[in-house]
């Protein structure tokens, strides 16, 4: 047995890692449930509701500015490169699409839009997808939108599928442009059916079964599969339009971050002057977390410092510094020199941030580590842009993702060793190794701490077993 | 699959290899019955089409066009070889298997080993790698010889050497016909032992086969089929019966066809787990791993049941339970031994036809009382089951022990050769032949006394209360 | 979320055949006594593990046909292909002219390493198919050579191709005598090689299924297919989908993972036990209830004293009192009948399986004195029947279970090194004395530790 | 793009302040109007529980972040009241006067508006608290780690005596070991889900420098009833980044009216002089046992590099003299061209060096949520993205060196052990056999 403290603390920590692992299992089988569930076949849904999302009810109403008509406007000039981009991509999809299209029309379906009719389906499969006038209050902010939705059953002819430019010309107004089923209705509430958001969307074919979670038989057909149709998808306007804005809000702020108003600047740190003065904040100038977070940063850097001057020395291998040219002695003599500033910068960093703990805790030891890990709210000032980063196959993300875990998985391990070592080495040095508990006892610290707990050393008598 | 190479080396060792080819012939024949050349036929025969040139294209998969033995024949007379040319059998062999000569070798070790071993060694070396190159998997090389005559005792042992040089991988597997006590060649004991020497040395595994056994199993036989008994007659069709011309009555005439067909039925035995599917395969391989504890103990002590089929089929499982007991009766072993009352080393049990797990260990069960195992192997048991029976039984069943029963066919093999050897009888015949020295006798009956003293070792723990030896002591 | 089976050897080849037909007939079982919904939900999750969908609809087995000899797969493959209802990948099988002989050198030093690259080629085409890969589950038997030595040394590839896949063995343990002779010495080189790079050994015993066909299932003349058959029912008892938690009507997506974590995350406990019940032969079915109360009672005796089987349960052996002082050593030739387990997995499928209560399962006393039944004992569920038993539990153990048999086995091999028979066989294809010395030690060190609870 | 809320400063009229509190308040999406604040100034009670409640749901959900098991929210205003001033301690906010408000919430206004007011600077609150809600519309790819695996303590109810076997200890870090293995195999079914999904779905996304669609994306198609609630989502963050952009527009305002918050300080007292009042009883959350000996540790290395340093630095200077001698014996002109050189060698080294020192780049901006992006080999890729073979390069050099680090601590624990070890009497110490495992 081990001593409570010990076992307490020990416990602790790996519960609670065990309980992190947990967390992300589980949210990574929800990602992955969401996924699979995508990528089986997209079986026709249920009509949408006929009732206008809530939220956007509550939206006061107001009318298209110039500037959201001159954003549109951008974002169709984005949607047109898109289509560049996709058309080198799936020539081949969509040539063949082209070209069956008019022979078998299968996958497309009802236009979603108010009344909105596929030209050639049966009738009893078509079923209007949203009872045209329902929603005046909500479409106030997409009114024209809803206006150009008027025209009946021109929804398909899409601007951009260029495979198959619909008859009819597209009207000039504003939000024509992307002429995609929702048209006419309120942000917020789609009512596409995923068959009708395929791009190929001029030809006809049975509209979603009229009731919710049931899918008629005879529709079953109709599931496609993301690998077969994947690139005909479209986004619903209304997304795409909250979209950019919400994409130009965040550059906007990202804006404001980047480029600091002196003035505002200024203000704060008076304001927290002030506080310090005035009102004489006692507290240490830097807190535990900022401790902590510093001592992390000069750790990390220790490493990098020594692992630089090892590449420094090992250039051309020691054998080799005779041969070194003057510029290569001097190089190194610079980095050395550079490298001894930069630890004595740290060591000193570590004095401070020594004085700072002592000020905060004064002698009284405390137990338990909240601290240990919860420290990513202390990097200040991060945002939220939408950055991209780029991977080109499979390979490559999966090799960062487990990357990732492995550098994750190195450093609560390397945690968990140091608490170990902490922890059970001055058990097995305190006592003479003398009974069997204390003989067992070491075997399963060696385990534990050399082993990393996968393998077991024997410790096997000098005479044989009677 | 693997292939095997029958090497038949003498009279004796020929004379078997027909029988053997005979019945091989007819198992196949009667389990494929579609004529379609697979998996299991390639153990043993070439399927080739001989209406290409010469020798022929090896045809791996469909039809049988003509079978070819994997054998190399090898006789310093040329009487029995030209038989087995002119008789059936002569489609499957072809004059680049064989090498014959007409001086014979005099009953006389040392002519075979020493002076046709130097002369046809190129050419036996030769021979072997055409038949061999034929093999897409050569995994075993029968010899088939005696051990007292000339020819198959001295060239037969010679040919072990050179496959060892030659093939080092390949098993090499030798069935050994021993002299009996009365036999009519003077010198077969200096032949026996000097080809013993041989065997320790350089064979994988031996099967030592005694013609008095035999002769005592046929006329058991023949006392079963003309004893008449109402209600019971040895089925015509049984393999043990079944010979090129054969039928019942010509038991008595030609015994020794009966006697061959028996040691041609071992060596059927011995691979149909390697070769027909099974339950519990048993490869070759896996015949020396689990009986040859030890490297010069490999001389495995057989037995072949049932020998006849009586045509009354009654007790089916009381049938197949005697079989099993006569597998380890002093009467059914191919040697004159009695392993029920030695010491078992290991035991291997290889069964065909319709027997399951279960019928197998209660026999095992039911029998292990009765038999002595070394103290550190008390459960030295191998088995196989192949599920194709051999043709006119509905099972059967080759017991091969590792036991010390062998070792009185061994000391009364070296009491014969001491007789001679004192009173340096016929040494001059061996002596003048270049390359034997005096030294080879002493040499190869030390070889012999050294086997002897290792069984003498092991039978001395029969019987004595076992000790299991300590164990490692681990602290915690 | 998938599982890569393989088969290896004659015996590994023909159970992992009745694995996959076990689980198809299961599949395709109208009497699953749960209802049309639910009972697809099992099919397509059971498919998922198991199968991979070919387009002619006929599932391909997840599996891998490895064996030194062809006359084994070749069969397999066959059988497969004519039940029409699954069969196995069309190049998913590798096997050479000549098998290892018994052998476990040559399995391992020779065979391994000679095809080491086809085999891993093999198995890295067929794990490219699947979008996860969970792990691996070989099957093979311990006494011969290919399943015994290749097994060790592909297990061992195994672990270094894929670091972070569980990795779980299917030992079939040989019958005590009458298989190969060498079975002892093939199956500690096995067992402890496999300690080092294997998650968990899931022991099947010749002898124990053998007297479960002759007892339960009523068989006179027993067959290899009458006891790979046994085998197949028992793993697919555990393997088939179970809920994820409790109350959970999602199934379980990484079974052997989760099997791994509730049993064997220690290092020195490794060997694992399965016993079902009920077992008996479908004749008898038809005319037999189960209550769960009486079926769960009797697999608390099984786990507590040992038993193999329903039958013969020795019903006077009781949980030790808690709090008596822990005994130092308790010598495993003492007779002590109670079993004690590490941990504890019930697996329970079919009718009103919520109402089945395991409490008997969660009582300290059965377990180790280190581990709490919070963390020794966990449960799994599904209403869907299997094999057409109404109600059914399975249970697997890392407990005393295989003490007994392992120390047997630990002291035939060593009575034989003692004397040193049979080693020219394996220092032939390099293995010394020495290994025998390491796996001797490894498997002592083991049978301590289990001694030791 | 045009610019919302770019307006001269002038703007900004006596109206400003109540306008600046309310675009605040609807950034962080709090109901609080600038009545409340007003109050506050004064000390007033009646604003006391609502900024309580206020700080309580901005500090919440910013400490649930790194959190295991999201542990549910206190629902007594008493608990509320603990916990923020326990997180603010943490942060160092260093005001006695604040912890010893009473946790009845029945005074302190003007306190808590202090104490939100040095958020609002120090954890640069509404920017944070936006990050937080930000609403994924892609598929997010975080390469920063600190967050991945972090871990709380569990509360534990040990049983007995509270002592566990050593056994145990080894069971739990097994167990922790096939988690590991459980969440590699997920999140590589994953990523292999993912690149499907983004594969199947190339060229439909409007934005050409993403191209593709991304779950939640295709999840608005796919169940277009449920996925309103996205939308519903961009659009409050859309309100909110527009507030928070009014309030930037406007923070001065503010701030000024801070000063004369401060000026007003109601409260007269300072501090009062009892410092322990609170302090311990908060910090038993922290562990500075764990601070104390990474420091120690820490400090011993950079010791040991210092003293390494010393001595190659010694050795260096002495070579370099030597060889600089020689060489202007035999070259009397190499001082003039090398002055030159020096300086360049100095000038690459400082850069080197500094490189070094921001060692962590990509850190900077891997806190940040980035929209994951399948481009084949050879497409053409924007500018402001970021490569995942950068990332992986970084996370290669920084898993080698993590390993070291780890092989060190289990060689420490081997030397000492093996020591310890010579005293046992007769016994045979067998190591496991060395595997790549």
């Amino acid at each position: 047995m081990l001593p409570a403290s010990c076992s307490h603390r020990l416990v602790t920590e790996l519960q609670g890692a065990l309980a992190a692992c947990q967390k992300k299992e589980e949210a990574l089988q929800q990602s992955i449930a969401r996924c699979r569930v995508l990528l089986q076949p997209w079986e026709v849904p249920s009509p949408p509701s006929p009732e206008p999302a809530r939220s956007t009810e509550t939206k006061p109403a107001h009318e298209p500015t110039p500037k959201e008509l001159k954003e549109l406007e951008l974002l169709n000039q984005a949607l047109e490169k898109a289509l560049q981009v996709r058309k080198g991509i799936c020539q081949v999809q969509s040539s063949k699409s082209a070209s069956s299209g008019k022979t078998a029309p299968s996958l497309v379906t009802a236009q979603a839009g108010p009344g909105a009719r596929p030209r050639t389906s049966n009738p009893k499969a078509c079923v209007p997808a949203k009872p045209p006038p329902t929603s005046q209050r909500d479409s106030g902010r997409l009114k024209k939108p809803a206006r150009a939705s008027s025209h009946r059953g021109k929804a398909p002819g899409n601007a951009l599928t260029h495979a198959r430019q619909p008859e009819n010309s597209m009207p000039i107004e504003g939000p024509s442009l992307c002429p995609l089923p929702s048209q006419g209705q309120v942000p917020g509430l789609p009512t596409s059916t995923p068959v009708s958001v395929l791009r190929e969307a001029g030809a006809t074919g049975p509209s979603p079964g009229p009731e919710e979670g049931k899918i008629q038989p005879g529709l079953r057909s109709e599931a496609f599969t993301l690998k077969e149709k994947g690139t005909q998808l479209q986004l619903p306007l209304f997304y795409k339009k909250i979209a950019s804005r919400n994409s130009s809000l965040w550059a906007q702020v990202q804006h404001y971050q980047s480029s600091a108003d002196t003035a505002v600047a200024a203000a704060k740190a008076h304001f927290m002057e002030r506080m310090k003065v005035t009102f004489d904040l006692p507290g240490p100038a830097i807190s535990l977390a900022e401790i902590q977070e510093e001592v992390n940063r000069l750790d990390q850097a220790c490493h990098l410092l020594t692992q630089h001057l090892e590449e420094a020395l090992d250039v051309n291998g020691e054998a080799a510094t005779a041969s070194l040219s003057w510029e290569q002695e001097y190089h190194r003599l610079v980095t050395l020199e550079g490298l001894q500033a930069a630890v004595e910068r740290h060591l000193l960093r570590l004095r401070e941030l020594r004085d700072a703990e002592e000020q905060w805790l004064g002698p009284r030891p405390v137990e338990s580590s909240l601290w240990g890990s919860a420290l990513c709210l202390g990097g200040k000032g991060s945002s939220g842009s939408t950055n991209h980063i780029v991977y080109s196959s499979v390979e490559e993300l999966q090799t960062m993702t487990a990357l990732k875990l492995r550098v994750t998985m190195l450093k609560q391990q390397i945690h968990l060793e140091k608490v170990l070592m902490e922890e059970l080495l001055p058990l097995v040095r305190s006592e003479n190794p003398a009974g069997p508990a204390q003989v067992a006892l070491y075997r399963a610290i060696h385990s534990q701490l050399c082993e990393a707990g996968e393998r077991f050393s024997i410790l096997v008598r000098d005479e044989p077993s009677v | 699959m693997a292939q095997s190479v029958v090497v038949q080396v003498g009279q004796c060792g020929n004379q078997i290899g027909r029988c053997f080819w005979d019945l091989a012939l007819r198992e196949h024949a009667a389990i494929n019955k579609k004529g379609i050349y697979d998996d299991s036929l390639k153990n043993f025969f070439r399927n080739v089409d001989t209406r290409r040139n010469g020798d022929g294209v090896d045809i791996s998969k469909g039809k049988i066009r003509s079978l070819k033995a994997r054998a190399v024949l090898i006789d310093m007379e040329e009487g029995v070889v030209n038989e087995i040319l002119q008789g059936p059998l002569k489609d499957i062999f072809d004059s680049k298997q064989l090498i014959t000569n007409v001086s014979g070798s005099g009953n006389n070790w040392s002519v075979g080993y020493k002076v046709f071993g130097s002369q046809y060694r190129d050419q036996i070396v030769e021979k072997l790698r055409q038949t061999a190159e034929h093999c897409d998997c050569l995994q075993c090389f029968f010899i088939i010889h005696s051990m007292g005559g000339g020819t198959g005792s001295g060239l037969g042992t010679f040919i072990l050497n050179v496959l060892e040089d030659e093939f080092p991988e390949v098993y090499r597997f030798v069935t050994s016909v021993f002299p009996s006590g009365e036999d009519d060649v003077i010198t077969s004991p200096y032949n026996s032992v000097l080809a013993m020497k041989e065997l320790n040395e350089h064979a994988d595994c031996v099967l030592p086969i005694e013609n008095e056994s035999l002769f005592d199993i046929v006329s058991r036989i023949n006392q079963m089929v003309t004893s008449g008994k109402p209600g019971t007659t040895v089925k015509p069709e049984s393999l043990i019966t079944l010979n090129e011309g054969g039928i019942k009555k010509k038991l008595q005439e030609k015994p020794f066809d009966t006697m061959n067909n028996i040691v041609g039925n071992l060596l059927l035995n011995l691979t149909s787990s390697a070769r027909f599917e099974g339950s519990l395969n048993m490869d070759l391989n896996e015949i020396t791993m689990n009986l040859v504890p030890f490297p010069q103990l490999h001389y495995l002590v057989s037995s072949l049941t049932p020998l006849y089929t009586l045509a009354d089929v009654n007790v089916p499982p009381r049938r197949l339970d005697q079989m099993f007991s006569d597998a380890f009766s002093k009467d059914h072993q191919l040697i004159q031994a009695d392993p029920k009352h030695s010491l078992y080393l290991a035991c291997a049990l290889l069964v065909r036809g319709n027997v399951q797990i279960s019928d197998l260990r209660r026999n095992i069960e039911r029998l292990k009382s009765a038999l002595h195992f070394v103290s550190w192997n008390q459960e030295g048991w191998k088995t196989s089951l192949c599920s194709v029976p051999p043709v006119g039984h509905s099972h059967s069943l080759l017991a091969l022990a590792n036991n010390t029963c062998i070792k009185p066919t061994f000391i009364e093999l070296k009491k014969r050769f001491t007789r001679l050897y004192k009173k340096k009888a016929h040494l001059h015949h061996y002596l003048q032949v270049d390359g034997m020295e005096e030294s080879c006798f002493t040499e190869a009956v030390s070889s012999l006394s050294s086997l002897i003293e290792s069984y003498n070792e092991l039978d001395v723990t029969k019987g004595l209360p076992i000790h299991d030896p300590l164990r490692l002591n681990i602290v915690i | 979320m998938s599982v890569v089976t393989v088969q290896l050897g004659q015996c590994g080849n023909q159970i992992g055949y009745e694995v996959f037909d076990t689980i198809c007939r299961d599949l395709h079982n109208s009497q699953g006594f749960c209802c049309k919904r639910e009972n697809e939900v099992y099919q397509a999750s059971c498919k998922e593990h198991f199968f991979n969908e070919e387009r002619s609809g006929v599932p391909v087995a997840r599996a891998l046909l490895i064996d030194m000899e062809p006359k084994v797969i070749s069969q397999t493959l066959l059988k497969a292909a004519r039940s029409g209802r699954w069969k196995y990948g069309q190049h998913s099988h590798f096997c050479q002219k000549q098998g290892s002989g018994n052998n476990w050198a040559y399995g391992y030093s020779v065979h391994g390493p000679k095809h080491e690259e086809s085999i891993m080629n093999l198995i890295q085409k067929e794990v490219e198919k699947y979008d996860s890969l969970r792990g691996f589950s070989t099957i093979m038997s311990m006494a011969g050579g290919t399943g015994s030595g290749l097994g060790a040394f592909l297990t061992q590839n195994l672990r270094d191709a894929y670091p972070n896949s569980f990795i779980i063995n299917q030992i079939i343990w040989p019958y005590g005598t009458g298989e190969v002779i060498v079975q002892n010495y093939n199956s500690i080189l096995t067992l402890s090689h496999l300690y080092r790079s294997s998650d968990a050994l899931l022991v099947h015993e010749n002898d124990v299924v053998h007297k479960i066909c002759a007892k339960l299932m009523n068989i006179k003349q027993i067959s290899f297919r009458d006891v790979n058959q046994v085998i197949a029912h028992q793993l697919g008892s555990v393997f088939q989908p179970t809920y994820s938690s409790e109350g959970s009507c999602q199934y379980r997506r990484n079974p052997l993972g989760d099997l791994m974590a509730s049993l064997v995350p220690h290092p020195e406990f490794k060997m694992l036990g399965l016993r079902n019940i009920p077992q008996m032969s479908e004749n008898s079915l038809s005319y037999t209830t189960f209550a769960w109360t009486g079926l769960l009672k009797h697999l608390r005796q099984m786990l507590i004293s040992n038993a193999k089987m329903e039958e013969g349960i020795d019903w006077q052996v009781r949980p030790p009192l808690l709090g008596l002082p822990a005994l130092e050593k308790v010598p495993h030739n003492k007779e002590s009948h109670f079993n004690t387990s590490i941990a504890n997995l019930v697996i329970l499928r079919g009718k009103d399986v919520h109402s089945a209560d395991l409490g008997g399962f969660k009582d300290p006393a059965l377990y180790t004195s280190w581990l709490q039944p919070s963390d020794a004992f966990s449960e799994w569920r599904t209403h869907r029947a299997f094999n057409k038993y109404e109600k059914s539990a399975a249970l697997v153990s890392n407990s005393q279970f295989l003490l007994k048999p392992l120390d047997t086995v630990i002291g035939k091999a060593w009575n034989m090194f003692a004397s040193k028979a049979y080693v020219h066989q394996y220092t032939k294809f390099g293995i010394e004395e020495e290994d025998f010395l390491d796996s001797f030690t490894v498997l002592e060190q083991v049978v301590a530790s289990y001694c030791n609870l | 793009m045009g610019r919302l809320g770019r307006r001269p400063r002038e703007d900004l009229g006596p109206g400003a302040l109540p306008t600046a509190i309310s675009s605040l308040s609807r950034a962080l999406r709090g109901g609080l109007g600038p009545e409340t604040f007003r109050k506050a100034k004064f000390d007033l009670p009646e604003a006391v529980a609502e900024l309580w409640s206020l700080l309580f749901s901005l500090l919440w959900p910013i400490h649930q972040e790194g959190a295991v098991a999201p542990r549910d929210p206190p629902d007594a205003l008493e608990g509320q009241i603990r916990f923020v001033k326990w997180v603010l301690c943490c942060y160092g906010y260093g005001r006695r006067h604040f912890y010893q408000l009473s946790e009845d919430g029945s005074y302190g206004s003007y306190e808590l508006l202090l104490a939100f007011s040095w958020l609002l600077v120090y954890l640069s609150l509404p920017e944070r608290f936006l990050c937080l809600n930000c609403v994924h519309q892609g598929d997010d790819a975080w390469i920063c780690l600190c967050k991945d695996l972090a871990s709380y303590p569990v509360s534990l109810a040990l049983g007995g005596k509270g002592r566990v076997d050593i056994r145990y200890v080894q069971w739990l870090l097994g167990k922790l070991r096939f988690q590991w293995r459980s969440l590699y195999a997920s999140q590589q079914e994953q990523c292999t889900l993912l690149n499907k999904i983004h594969l199947y779905t190339r060229g439909c996304h409007p934005d050409p420098s993403v191209g593709h669609l991304s779950v939640p994306e295709l999840e608005l198609l796919r169940f277009p009833e449920s996925s309103k609630q996205l939308l519903q989502q961009l659009e409050s963050e859309n309100s909110c980044l527009e507030a928070f952009l009014e309030w930037k527009h406007m923070e001065l305002v503010y701030w000024q009216w801070m000063d004369t918050v401060m000026d007003a300080n109601p409260i007269g007292i300072p501090n009062a002089g009892k410092q322990d009042v609170f302090l311990p009883e908060i910090l038993q959350y922290c562990s500075p046992k764990y601070i104390t000996g990474e420091m120690d540790r820490v400090q011993k290395n950079l010791e040991a590099l210092r003293q390494r340093l010393q001595e190659t630095v010694n050795q260096q200077r002495a070579a370099w003299h030597t060889k600089v001698s020689r060489c202007s014996r035999r070259l009397p002109r190499l001082s003039e061209l090398s002055t030159a050189m020096m300086k360049e060698i100095q000038e690459t080294v400082g850069c080197e060096l500094a490189a070094l020192e921001q060692g962590c780049e990509v850190k900077s901006w891997s806190h940040r949520l980035q929209r994951l992006v399948f481009r084949e080999a050879g497409e053409p890729s924007n500018s402001g993205t970021h490569q995942m073979t950068k990332v992986i390069q970084v996370l290669r050099r920084e898993e080698a060196s993590l390993e070291k680090t780890f092989r060190r601590l289990q060689e420490e624990c081997q030397q000492e052990l093996a020591i310890l070890a010579r005293g046992l009497e007769g016994v045979i110490w067998i190591l496991p056999p060395y595997q790549r495992w």
